[in-house]
Protein backbone atom coordinates (compact mmCIF):
# COMPACT_ATOMS: atom_id res chain seq x y z
CA UNK A 1 0.00 0.00 0.00
CA UNK A 2 2.74 2.83 1.11
CA UNK A 3 4.97 1.32 -2.08
CA UNK A 4 1.22 1.92 -4.30
CA UNK A 5 1.42 5.92 -2.80
CA UNK A 6 4.93 6.62 -2.99
CA UNK A 7 4.71 5.13 -6.83
CA UNK A 8 1.84 7.71 -6.97
CA UNK A 9 3.32 10.63 -5.65
CA UNK A 10 6.08 10.36 -8.00
CA UNK A 11 4.38 9.58 -11.08
CA UNK A 12 2.19 13.14 -10.00
CA UNK A 13 4.93 14.85 -9.99
CA UNK A 14 7.08 13.99 -12.47
CA UNK A 15 3.60 14.83 -14.48
CA UNK A 16 3.61 17.83 -13.05
CA UNK A 17 7.06 18.56 -13.81
CA UNK A 18 6.40 17.56 -17.89
CA UNK A 19 3.25 19.70 -17.36
CA UNK A 20 5.52 22.63 -16.15
CA UNK A 21 8.23 21.90 -18.76
CA UNK A 22 5.72 21.26 -21.48
CA UNK A 23 3.99 24.81 -20.73
CA UNK A 24 7.16 26.98 -20.61
CA UNK A 25 8.15 25.13 -23.85
CA UNK A 26 4.98 26.29 -25.74
CA UNK A 27 5.37 29.70 -24.87
CA UNK A 28 8.75 30.30 -25.33
CA UNK A 29 7.75 29.00 -28.98
CA UNK A 30 5.10 31.45 -29.12
CA UNK A 31 8.28 34.24 -28.53
CA UNK A 32 9.94 35.35 -31.56
CA UNK A 33 13.53 34.92 -30.55
CA UNK A 34 15.09 38.53 -29.58
CA UNK A 35 18.23 37.40 -31.69
CA UNK A 36 18.96 36.02 -34.61
CA UNK A 37 22.19 34.12 -33.76
CA UNK A 38 22.53 32.13 -37.20
CA UNK A 39 22.30 35.19 -38.86
CA UNK A 40 24.65 36.90 -37.02
CA UNK A 41 27.55 33.74 -37.13
CA UNK A 42 27.20 33.53 -40.97
CA UNK A 43 27.99 37.71 -40.81
CA UNK A 44 31.21 36.99 -39.08
CA UNK A 45 31.81 33.53 -39.74
CA UNK A 46 35.09 34.98 -42.13
CA UNK A 47 36.81 36.22 -39.51
CA UNK A 48 37.00 32.83 -37.51
CA UNK A 49 39.54 31.39 -40.25
CA UNK A 50 37.38 28.06 -40.47
CA UNK A 51 34.19 27.35 -43.18
CA UNK A 52 32.31 25.32 -40.65
CA UNK A 53 30.16 27.48 -38.38
CA UNK A 54 29.89 24.63 -35.70
CA UNK A 55 33.65 24.80 -35.60
CA UNK A 56 34.22 28.41 -35.47
CA UNK A 57 31.79 28.65 -32.24
CA UNK A 58 33.49 25.94 -30.88
CA UNK A 59 36.75 27.23 -31.34
CA UNK A 60 36.66 30.75 -32.07
CA UNK A 61 33.53 32.49 -30.35
CA UNK A 62 32.62 30.64 -27.52
CA UNK A 63 35.98 28.39 -27.05
CA UNK A 64 36.01 29.79 -23.94
CA UNK A 65 33.43 26.85 -23.15
CA UNK A 66 35.43 24.46 -24.98
CA UNK A 67 38.68 25.18 -23.13
CA UNK A 68 36.35 24.37 -19.78
CA UNK A 69 35.08 21.27 -21.17
CA UNK A 70 38.33 20.19 -21.74
CA UNK A 71 39.39 21.11 -18.28
CA UNK A 72 36.45 19.19 -17.15
CA UNK A 73 37.34 15.93 -18.90
CA UNK A 74 41.21 16.09 -17.88
CA UNK A 75 39.56 16.37 -13.97
CA UNK A 76 37.77 13.12 -14.62
CA UNK A 77 40.24 11.22 -16.51
CA UNK A 78 42.62 12.02 -13.04
CA UNK A 79 39.84 11.00 -11.44
CA UNK A 80 38.98 7.41 -13.18
CA UNK A 81 42.75 6.35 -13.26
CA UNK A 82 42.85 6.95 -9.53
CA UNK A 83 40.86 4.86 -9.19
CA UNK A 84 42.11 2.20 -11.22
CA UNK A 85 44.48 -0.54 -9.92
CA UNK A 86 47.53 -0.76 -11.71
CA UNK A 87 47.17 -4.21 -12.79
CA UNK A 88 44.00 -3.59 -14.85
CA UNK A 89 46.29 -1.22 -16.83
CA UNK A 90 47.21 -3.86 -18.86
CA UNK A 91 45.80 -7.79 -18.50
CA UNK A 92 47.28 -10.72 -20.27
CA UNK A 93 44.21 -12.46 -19.13
CA UNK A 94 42.02 -10.42 -21.77
CA UNK A 95 44.30 -11.65 -24.83
CA UNK A 96 41.93 -12.74 -27.62
CA UNK A 97 43.01 -16.23 -28.51
CA UNK A 98 40.31 -16.08 -31.01
CA UNK A 99 41.09 -15.80 -35.16
CA UNK A 100 38.26 -14.23 -36.31
CA UNK A 101 38.10 -11.61 -33.93
CA UNK A 102 41.86 -11.02 -34.50
CA UNK A 103 41.71 -11.35 -38.01
CA UNK A 104 38.73 -8.06 -37.20
CA UNK A 105 40.68 -5.88 -35.60
CA UNK A 106 44.00 -6.46 -37.60
CA UNK A 107 41.23 -4.81 -40.49
CA UNK A 108 39.46 -2.40 -38.43
CA UNK A 109 41.39 -0.95 -35.59
CA UNK A 110 43.61 0.86 -39.01
CA UNK A 111 40.05 1.61 -39.99
CA UNK A 112 39.40 3.27 -37.81
CA UNK A 113 42.42 5.40 -36.93
CA UNK A 114 42.02 6.48 -41.05
CA UNK A 115 38.75 7.24 -40.25
CA UNK A 116 39.60 9.32 -36.80
CA UNK A 117 42.49 11.05 -39.30
CA UNK A 118 39.41 11.85 -41.85
CA UNK A 119 36.97 13.22 -39.28
CA UNK A 120 39.69 15.95 -37.96
CA UNK A 121 40.65 17.39 -41.10
CA UNK A 122 36.55 17.41 -42.60
CA UNK A 123 36.53 19.69 -39.69
CA UNK A 124 37.31 22.34 -41.10
CA UNK A 125 34.20 22.97 -43.36
CA UNK A 126 32.48 20.00 -43.10
CA UNK A 127 30.63 18.23 -40.22
CA UNK A 128 33.43 16.84 -38.16
CA UNK A 129 36.25 18.03 -35.59
CA UNK A 130 38.01 17.30 -32.33
CA UNK A 131 35.35 16.04 -31.10
CA UNK A 132 33.99 13.33 -33.41
CA UNK A 133 37.39 12.58 -34.12
CA UNK A 134 38.60 11.67 -30.54
CA UNK A 135 35.76 9.58 -29.89
CA UNK A 136 36.85 7.36 -33.16
CA UNK A 137 40.06 7.38 -31.73
CA UNK A 138 39.29 6.14 -28.42
CA UNK A 139 36.74 3.69 -30.05
CA UNK A 140 40.03 2.33 -31.74
CA UNK A 141 41.61 1.87 -28.32
CA UNK A 142 38.38 0.24 -26.73
CA UNK A 143 38.96 -2.12 -29.57
CA UNK A 144 42.65 -2.88 -29.22
CA UNK A 145 41.84 -3.08 -25.69
CA UNK A 146 39.12 -5.40 -26.07
CA UNK A 147 41.07 -8.05 -27.56
CA UNK A 148 43.85 -7.78 -25.15
CA UNK A 149 46.09 -6.27 -27.74
CA UNK A 150 48.98 -4.79 -25.65
CA UNK A 151 48.68 -1.13 -24.79
CA UNK A 152 51.88 -0.54 -23.05
CA UNK A 153 51.43 3.70 -23.27
CA UNK A 154 48.59 3.40 -21.15
CA UNK A 155 50.64 2.16 -18.19
CA UNK A 156 50.46 5.18 -15.61
CA UNK A 157 53.57 6.32 -17.00
CA UNK A 158 55.07 9.69 -18.74
CA UNK A 159 52.89 9.20 -22.31
CA UNK A 160 49.53 8.83 -20.55
CA UNK A 161 50.09 12.03 -18.13
CA UNK A 162 51.23 13.95 -21.30
CA UNK A 163 48.72 12.42 -23.51
CA UNK A 164 45.88 13.92 -20.74
CA UNK A 165 47.40 17.11 -20.18
CA UNK A 166 48.58 17.74 -23.88
CA UNK A 167 45.01 19.26 -25.04
CA UNK A 168 44.55 21.30 -21.73
CA UNK A 169 47.67 22.62 -21.48
CA UNK A 170 47.77 23.96 -24.90
CA UNK A 171 44.53 25.60 -25.29
CA UNK A 172 45.63 27.44 -22.20
CA UNK A 173 48.60 28.49 -23.34
CA UNK A 174 47.47 29.60 -26.13
CA UNK A 175 44.88 31.45 -24.32
CA UNK A 176 47.25 33.13 -22.49
CA UNK A 177 49.68 34.10 -24.99
CA UNK A 178 46.79 35.79 -26.61
CA UNK A 179 45.57 37.68 -23.53
CA UNK A 180 49.57 38.77 -22.78
CA UNK A 181 49.72 39.82 -26.73
CA UNK A 182 47.45 42.43 -26.09
CA UNK A 183 43.89 41.29 -26.79
CA UNK A 184 41.57 39.66 -24.95
CA UNK A 185 41.99 36.19 -23.47
CA UNK A 186 41.63 33.92 -25.66
CA UNK A 187 41.25 36.29 -28.88
CA UNK A 188 43.20 34.63 -31.47
CA UNK A 189 44.95 37.38 -33.30
CA UNK A 190 43.18 37.29 -36.93
CA UNK A 191 46.00 36.37 -39.11
CA UNK A 192 46.95 33.46 -36.95
CA UNK A 193 43.12 32.36 -36.12
CA UNK A 194 43.31 29.26 -38.54
CA UNK A 195 46.55 27.59 -38.22
CA UNK A 196 45.91 28.33 -34.38
CA UNK A 197 42.35 26.22 -34.41
CA UNK A 198 44.19 23.64 -36.36
CA UNK A 199 46.64 22.93 -33.79
CA UNK A 200 44.56 23.23 -31.14
CA UNK A 201 42.08 20.65 -32.50
CA UNK A 202 44.90 18.18 -33.02
CA UNK A 203 46.23 18.26 -29.71
CA UNK A 204 41.96 18.53 -28.36
CA UNK A 205 41.55 15.29 -30.61
CA UNK A 206 44.75 13.42 -29.04
CA UNK A 207 43.79 14.59 -25.43
CA UNK A 208 40.02 13.33 -25.41
CA UNK A 209 40.81 9.86 -26.99
CA UNK A 210 43.19 9.88 -24.37
CA UNK A 211 40.63 10.65 -21.87
CA UNK A 212 38.05 8.15 -22.84
CA UNK A 213 40.32 5.71 -23.31
CA UNK A 214 42.22 6.13 -19.75
CA UNK A 215 38.24 6.04 -18.05
CA UNK A 216 37.53 3.13 -20.28
CA UNK A 217 40.63 1.21 -19.26
CA UNK A 218 40.44 2.18 -15.46
CA UNK A 219 37.44 -0.02 -14.72
CA UNK A 220 38.61 -3.10 -12.38
CA UNK A 221 38.28 -5.86 -14.36
CA UNK A 222 37.07 -9.27 -13.18
CA UNK A 223 39.84 -11.26 -11.84
CA UNK A 224 39.72 -14.88 -12.36
CA UNK A 225 39.96 -15.93 -8.40
CA UNK A 226 37.05 -13.31 -7.78
CA UNK A 227 34.21 -14.84 -6.76
CA UNK A 228 31.54 -14.92 -10.15
CA UNK A 229 28.01 -13.63 -9.55
CA UNK A 230 25.78 -16.90 -8.58
CA UNK A 231 28.32 -19.08 -6.95
CA UNK A 232 29.09 -17.09 -3.60
CA UNK A 233 25.91 -17.40 -1.93
CA UNK B 1 11.58 11.71 -55.59
CA UNK B 2 11.63 13.03 -51.59
CA UNK B 3 8.57 11.86 -51.41
CA UNK B 4 9.47 8.19 -52.34
CA UNK B 5 12.42 8.11 -49.87
CA UNK B 6 10.65 9.45 -47.28
CA UNK B 7 8.43 6.86 -47.09
CA UNK B 8 10.99 4.29 -47.62
CA UNK B 9 12.91 5.64 -44.80
CA UNK B 10 9.39 5.56 -42.58
CA UNK B 11 8.85 1.54 -44.09
CA UNK B 12 12.59 1.26 -42.48
CA UNK B 13 11.76 3.08 -38.96
CA UNK B 14 8.59 0.76 -38.91
CA UNK B 15 11.31 -2.22 -39.19
CA UNK B 16 13.22 -0.98 -36.40
CA UNK B 17 9.84 -0.97 -34.33
CA UNK B 18 9.96 -4.44 -34.87
CA UNK B 19 13.12 -4.99 -33.89
CA UNK B 20 12.52 -3.62 -30.73
CA UNK B 21 10.12 -6.32 -30.13
CA UNK B 22 13.14 -8.86 -30.66
CA UNK B 23 15.05 -6.88 -28.15
CA UNK B 24 12.32 -7.06 -25.52
CA UNK B 25 11.40 -10.63 -25.73
CA UNK B 26 14.22 -12.24 -27.30
CA UNK B 27 14.92 -15.33 -25.03
CA UNK B 28 18.62 -15.41 -24.91
CA UNK B 29 21.61 -12.14 -24.66
CA UNK B 30 22.67 -13.29 -28.57
CA UNK B 31 18.83 -12.62 -29.91
CA UNK B 32 18.73 -9.26 -28.18
CA UNK B 33 22.66 -8.17 -29.32
CA UNK B 34 21.48 -9.49 -32.99
CA UNK B 35 18.76 -7.57 -32.96
CA UNK B 36 20.76 -4.10 -31.69
CA UNK B 37 23.28 -4.62 -34.55
CA UNK B 38 19.86 -4.51 -36.89
CA UNK B 39 19.70 -1.31 -35.43
CA UNK B 40 23.55 -0.25 -36.50
CA UNK B 41 22.81 -1.45 -40.12
CA UNK B 42 19.48 -0.49 -40.68
CA UNK B 43 20.41 2.65 -39.17
CA UNK B 44 23.17 3.23 -42.00
CA UNK B 45 20.42 2.27 -44.87
CA UNK B 46 18.10 5.36 -43.34
CA UNK B 47 21.00 7.26 -42.84
CA UNK B 48 21.95 7.31 -46.44
CA UNK B 49 17.92 7.46 -47.55
CA UNK B 50 18.45 10.60 -45.58
CA UNK B 51 21.26 11.87 -47.12
CA UNK B 52 19.33 12.10 -50.54
CA UNK B 53 16.35 13.26 -49.20
CA UNK B 54 17.86 16.31 -47.11
CA UNK B 55 20.65 16.77 -49.78
CA UNK B 56 22.69 16.94 -46.75
CA UNK B 57 25.91 14.87 -47.95
CA UNK B 58 27.53 15.14 -44.97
CA UNK B 59 25.02 12.32 -43.43
CA UNK B 60 27.36 10.09 -45.19
CA UNK B 61 30.08 10.49 -43.13
CA UNK B 62 28.04 9.74 -40.22
CA UNK B 63 27.03 6.48 -41.74
CA UNK B 64 30.19 5.08 -42.04
CA UNK B 65 30.89 6.21 -38.69
CA UNK B 66 28.07 4.05 -37.49
CA UNK B 67 28.70 1.54 -39.74
CA UNK B 68 32.53 1.60 -38.69
CA UNK B 69 31.33 1.59 -35.27
CA UNK B 70 28.48 -0.40 -34.33
CA UNK B 71 31.02 -3.63 -35.09
CA UNK B 72 32.17 -2.37 -31.59
CA UNK B 73 29.08 -3.47 -29.80
CA UNK B 74 29.08 -6.77 -30.58
CA UNK B 75 33.25 -6.93 -30.30
CA UNK B 76 32.56 -6.16 -26.86
CA UNK B 77 29.56 -9.14 -26.97
CA UNK B 78 31.50 -11.47 -27.97
CA UNK B 79 34.85 -10.15 -25.45
CA UNK B 80 33.47 -9.36 -22.53
CA UNK B 81 30.02 -11.21 -22.22
CA UNK B 82 29.72 -14.47 -23.73
CA UNK B 83 33.45 -14.94 -23.73
CA UNK B 84 34.22 -17.17 -27.16
CA UNK B 85 37.55 -17.91 -25.86
CA UNK B 86 39.45 -17.53 -22.70
CA UNK B 87 41.02 -21.30 -22.71
CA UNK B 88 43.68 -20.14 -20.54
CA UNK B 89 41.91 -18.56 -17.57
CA UNK B 90 40.59 -21.73 -15.91
CA UNK B 91 37.25 -20.48 -15.55
CA UNK B 92 34.93 -24.00 -15.23
CA UNK B 93 32.62 -24.56 -17.59
CA UNK B 94 29.76 -23.60 -15.46
CA UNK B 95 30.86 -19.49 -16.24
CA UNK B 96 29.83 -19.55 -19.13
CA UNK B 97 26.75 -17.41 -19.51
CA UNK B 98 23.71 -19.92 -20.67
CA UNK B 99 20.82 -19.05 -22.54
CA UNK B 100 18.47 -17.19 -19.54
CA UNK B 101 15.33 -17.07 -19.67
CA UNK B 102 13.20 -14.21 -18.40
CA UNK C 1 2.74 14.37 -44.68
CA UNK C 2 5.02 11.25 -45.16
CA UNK C 3 7.69 13.60 -43.21
CA UNK C 4 5.67 13.94 -40.07
CA UNK C 5 5.00 10.50 -39.97
CA UNK C 6 8.34 9.85 -40.03
CA UNK C 7 9.35 12.08 -37.25
CA UNK C 8 6.24 10.88 -35.22
CA UNK C 9 7.30 7.18 -36.36
CA UNK C 10 10.98 8.16 -34.54
CA UNK C 11 9.47 10.27 -31.38
CA UNK C 12 6.93 7.32 -30.77
CA UNK C 13 10.45 5.29 -30.96
CA UNK C 14 12.53 7.37 -29.03
CA UNK C 15 10.13 6.82 -26.33
CA UNK C 16 9.12 3.57 -26.63
CA UNK C 17 13.07 3.02 -26.42
CA UNK C 18 13.21 5.02 -23.35
CA UNK C 19 10.38 3.38 -21.52
CA UNK C 20 11.88 -0.07 -21.88
CA UNK C 21 15.19 0.77 -20.62
CA UNK C 22 13.90 1.97 -17.56
CA UNK C 23 11.01 -0.64 -16.84
CA UNK C 24 13.50 -3.66 -17.68
CA UNK C 25 14.28 -5.52 -14.77
CA UNK C 26 16.97 -7.23 -16.97
CA UNK C 27 19.63 -5.63 -17.04
CA UNK C 28 21.88 -7.43 -20.04
CA UNK C 29 17.71 -6.05 -21.86
CA UNK C 30 18.11 -2.39 -20.80
CA UNK C 31 21.30 -1.81 -21.93
CA UNK C 32 21.29 -3.03 -25.28
CA UNK C 33 17.59 -1.05 -25.34
CA UNK C 34 19.79 1.88 -24.49
CA UNK C 35 21.94 0.81 -27.03
CA UNK C 36 19.31 1.29 -29.44
CA UNK C 37 18.19 4.40 -27.79
CA UNK C 38 21.82 5.89 -28.41
CA UNK C 39 21.42 5.01 -32.69
CA UNK C 40 18.05 6.38 -32.17
CA UNK C 41 19.17 9.56 -31.35
CA UNK C 42 21.27 9.66 -33.76
CA UNK C 43 18.90 9.93 -36.47
CA UNK C 44 17.01 12.45 -34.41
CA UNK C 45 19.91 14.61 -34.70
CA UNK C 46 20.01 13.75 -38.36
CA UNK C 47 16.31 15.10 -38.85
CA UNK C 48 16.93 17.85 -36.70
CA UNK C 49 19.85 19.22 -39.62
CA UNK C 50 22.51 18.71 -37.18
CA UNK C 51 25.21 16.45 -38.77
CA UNK C 52 27.93 17.45 -36.48
CA UNK C 53 26.12 16.14 -33.37
CA UNK C 54 24.70 13.03 -35.68
CA UNK C 55 28.60 12.60 -35.88
CA UNK C 56 28.98 12.47 -32.73
CA UNK C 57 26.08 10.28 -31.03
CA UNK C 58 27.15 7.95 -33.80
CA UNK C 59 30.26 7.80 -32.67
CA UNK C 60 29.65 7.66 -28.93
CA UNK C 61 26.31 6.09 -28.59
CA UNK C 62 27.09 3.41 -30.86
CA UNK C 63 30.25 2.64 -30.05
CA UNK C 64 31.67 3.96 -26.40
CA UNK C 65 28.29 3.99 -24.27
CA UNK C 66 27.55 0.41 -25.53
CA UNK C 67 31.17 -1.13 -24.66
CA UNK C 68 31.22 0.90 -21.35
CA UNK C 69 27.44 -0.67 -20.18
CA UNK C 70 27.96 -4.10 -21.45
CA UNK C 71 31.45 -4.65 -20.19
CA UNK C 72 29.65 -2.82 -16.37
CA UNK C 73 26.80 -5.37 -16.85
CA UNK C 74 28.58 -8.21 -17.23
CA UNK C 75 30.49 -6.81 -14.28
CA UNK C 76 27.56 -6.37 -12.11
CA UNK C 77 25.72 -9.61 -13.03
CA UNK C 78 23.41 -9.51 -15.11
CA UNK C 79 21.97 -12.94 -14.77
CA UNK C 80 20.86 -11.78 -11.67
CA UNK C 81 16.79 -10.06 -12.54
CA UNK C 82 17.35 -7.15 -10.96
CA UNK C 83 13.69 -7.59 -8.15
CA UNK C 84 11.29 -5.16 -7.63
CA UNK C 85 12.66 -1.84 -7.69
CA UNK C 86 10.72 -0.75 -4.68
CA UNK C 87 11.84 -3.52 -3.03
CA UNK C 88 15.52 -3.27 -1.84
CA UNK C 89 16.38 -7.05 -1.68
CA UNK C 90 19.19 -6.88 -4.24
CA UNK C 91 22.11 -6.19 -2.08
CA UNK C 92 24.33 -8.04 -4.36
CA UNK C 93 25.31 -11.82 -2.20
CA UNK C 94 28.32 -11.99 -4.59
CA UNK C 95 30.47 -10.78 -2.04
CA UNK C 96 33.88 -9.52 -3.20
CA UNK C 97 36.93 -11.23 -1.92
CA UNK C 98 37.94 -10.61 1.46
CA UNK D 1 4.35 23.61 -34.79
CA UNK D 2 7.41 22.79 -36.70
CA UNK D 3 8.95 18.79 -36.40
CA UNK D 4 11.65 20.86 -34.55
CA UNK D 5 9.02 21.73 -31.49
CA UNK D 6 7.72 18.09 -31.96
CA UNK D 7 11.05 17.12 -31.03
CA UNK D 8 11.21 19.28 -28.14
CA UNK D 9 8.34 18.29 -26.95
CA UNK D 10 9.65 14.37 -26.79
CA UNK D 11 12.55 16.37 -24.89
CA UNK D 12 10.22 17.04 -22.44
CA UNK D 13 8.94 13.71 -21.92
CA UNK D 14 12.23 12.20 -22.05
CA UNK D 15 12.88 13.91 -19.16
CA UNK D 16 9.96 13.72 -17.26
CA UNK D 17 10.31 9.64 -18.05
CA UNK D 18 14.09 9.82 -17.07
CA UNK D 19 13.89 11.83 -13.44
CA UNK D 20 10.99 9.17 -12.53
CA UNK D 21 13.51 6.26 -13.07
CA UNK D 22 16.39 8.29 -11.52
CA UNK D 23 14.24 8.47 -8.73
CA UNK D 24 12.54 5.06 -8.50
CA UNK D 25 15.17 2.60 -9.60
CA UNK D 26 17.59 1.42 -7.00
CA UNK D 27 20.49 -0.13 -9.10
CA UNK D 28 22.98 1.97 -10.20
CA UNK D 29 23.84 1.66 -13.34
CA UNK D 30 20.44 1.98 -14.10
CA UNK D 31 19.99 4.83 -12.45
CA UNK D 32 23.12 5.97 -14.23
CA UNK D 33 21.24 5.09 -17.59
CA UNK D 34 17.91 7.40 -16.57
CA UNK D 35 20.46 9.95 -15.89
CA UNK D 36 21.35 9.54 -19.20
CA UNK D 37 18.02 9.57 -20.67
CA UNK D 38 17.53 12.90 -18.58
CA UNK D 39 20.80 14.10 -20.44
CA UNK D 40 19.38 13.48 -24.03
CA UNK D 41 16.21 15.08 -23.28
CA UNK D 42 17.93 18.51 -22.45
CA UNK D 43 19.90 18.05 -25.08
CA UNK D 44 16.83 17.68 -27.68
CA UNK D 45 14.68 20.37 -25.86
CA UNK D 46 17.84 22.55 -26.52
CA UNK D 47 18.17 22.15 -30.07
CA UNK D 48 14.29 21.71 -30.68
CA UNK D 49 13.40 24.95 -29.45
CA UNK D 50 16.41 26.91 -30.93
CA UNK D 51 15.19 25.98 -33.96
CA UNK D 52 11.77 26.20 -33.80
CA UNK D 53 11.51 28.60 -37.22
CA UNK D 54 13.08 25.68 -39.32
CA UNK D 55 16.46 27.31 -39.96
CA UNK D 56 19.44 25.14 -38.46
CA UNK D 57 21.09 27.14 -35.38
CA UNK D 58 25.26 26.16 -34.98
CA UNK D 59 25.15 27.86 -31.55
CA UNK D 60 23.36 25.20 -29.26
CA UNK D 61 24.43 22.53 -31.83
CA UNK D 62 27.87 23.50 -30.51
CA UNK D 63 26.67 23.20 -27.01
CA UNK D 64 25.32 20.49 -27.14
CA UNK D 65 28.21 18.79 -29.31
CA UNK D 66 30.35 20.15 -26.04
CA UNK D 67 27.45 18.60 -23.73
CA UNK D 68 27.35 15.27 -25.49
CA UNK D 69 31.08 14.26 -24.74
CA UNK D 70 31.09 15.43 -21.07
CA UNK D 71 28.43 13.44 -20.85
CA UNK D 72 29.95 10.82 -21.92
CA UNK D 73 33.24 11.39 -20.02
CA UNK D 74 30.44 11.57 -17.07
CA UNK D 75 29.18 8.43 -17.69
CA UNK D 76 32.49 6.58 -18.25
CA UNK D 77 33.55 8.12 -14.56
CA UNK D 78 30.33 7.01 -12.82
CA UNK D 79 30.73 3.81 -14.54
CA UNK D 80 34.48 3.70 -12.94
CA UNK D 81 32.88 4.34 -9.35
CA UNK D 82 29.60 1.94 -9.47
CA UNK D 83 32.39 -0.79 -10.77
CA UNK D 84 34.43 0.17 -7.76
CA UNK D 85 31.91 0.07 -5.29
CA UNK D 86 30.43 -3.20 -6.21
CA UNK D 87 33.59 -4.49 -6.23
CA UNK D 88 34.72 -3.31 -2.94
CA UNK D 89 31.61 -3.78 -1.09
CA UNK D 90 29.53 -6.19 -3.34
CA UNK D 91 26.29 -4.69 -3.84
CA UNK D 92 24.73 -3.02 -6.71
CA UNK D 93 22.55 -0.61 -4.78
CA UNK D 94 23.01 1.70 -2.11
CA UNK D 95 23.90 1.27 1.05
CA UNK D 96 21.02 3.04 2.90
CA UNK D 97 17.87 1.25 1.40
CA UNK D 98 15.81 4.65 2.19
CA UNK D 99 17.87 7.21 1.55
CA UNK D 100 17.05 8.38 -2.27
CA UNK D 101 20.58 10.00 -2.75
CA UNK D 102 21.72 10.25 -6.11
CA UNK D 103 25.41 8.56 -6.75
CA UNK D 104 27.44 7.00 -4.06
CA UNK D 105 30.55 8.47 -2.81
CA UNK D 106 33.87 7.35 -3.26
CA UNK D 107 33.08 4.24 -0.68
CA UNK D 108 35.28 4.84 1.91
CA UNK D 109 33.62 2.94 4.54
CA UNK D 110 34.70 -0.20 3.41
CA UNK D 111 38.53 0.48 3.10
CA UNK D 112 39.20 -2.08 4.66
CA UNK D 113 37.53 -4.85 2.32
CA UNK D 114 40.08 -3.54 -0.52
CA UNK D 115 41.40 -6.72 -2.62
CA UNK D 116 45.15 -7.07 -3.04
Amino acid sequence: MMRFLGVAIMVAICLAFAGGLALTVWQIAGTPAPVNLPHLLAENLDASGVDHPITAVLLNFRSYDTLLEIGVLVIAGIAGISMAKTTSLEDPDLRTSDSLLYALQRWFVPLMLVLAGYLLWAGSDRPGGAFQAGAVLAASGVMMRLGGIPMDFLRPGMLLRFGLALGFSVFLLVAVASALAGSAFLAYPEAFAKPLILIIEVVLTFSIAMVLLALFVSAPVNRTEEPEEGEAG
Amino acid sequence: MTLILNAVAAFLLLTLLIALIRIWRGPAPADRMLASQLFGTTGVALLLLLAHAQAMPALMDVALTLAVLSVLAIVAFVTRVVRIDRPSSGRKAGDQPETHHD
Amino acid sequence: MIEWALDGLLVLALLVTAVATLASRDLFRAVVMFIAFGLLMALVWVRLQAPDIALAEAAIGAGLTGVLLLDAARHLGYGRADPCEGQDSDDGQAGPSR
Amino acid sequence: MTPSLLYAFAGVALCSIGLFGFVRIRHLLRKLMAFNLIGSGVFLLMVGLAQRGGQPDPVPQALVLTGIVVAIAATALAVVLIRRYYHLSGQTTLAEPRAKRAKPPAPTANREGSPE
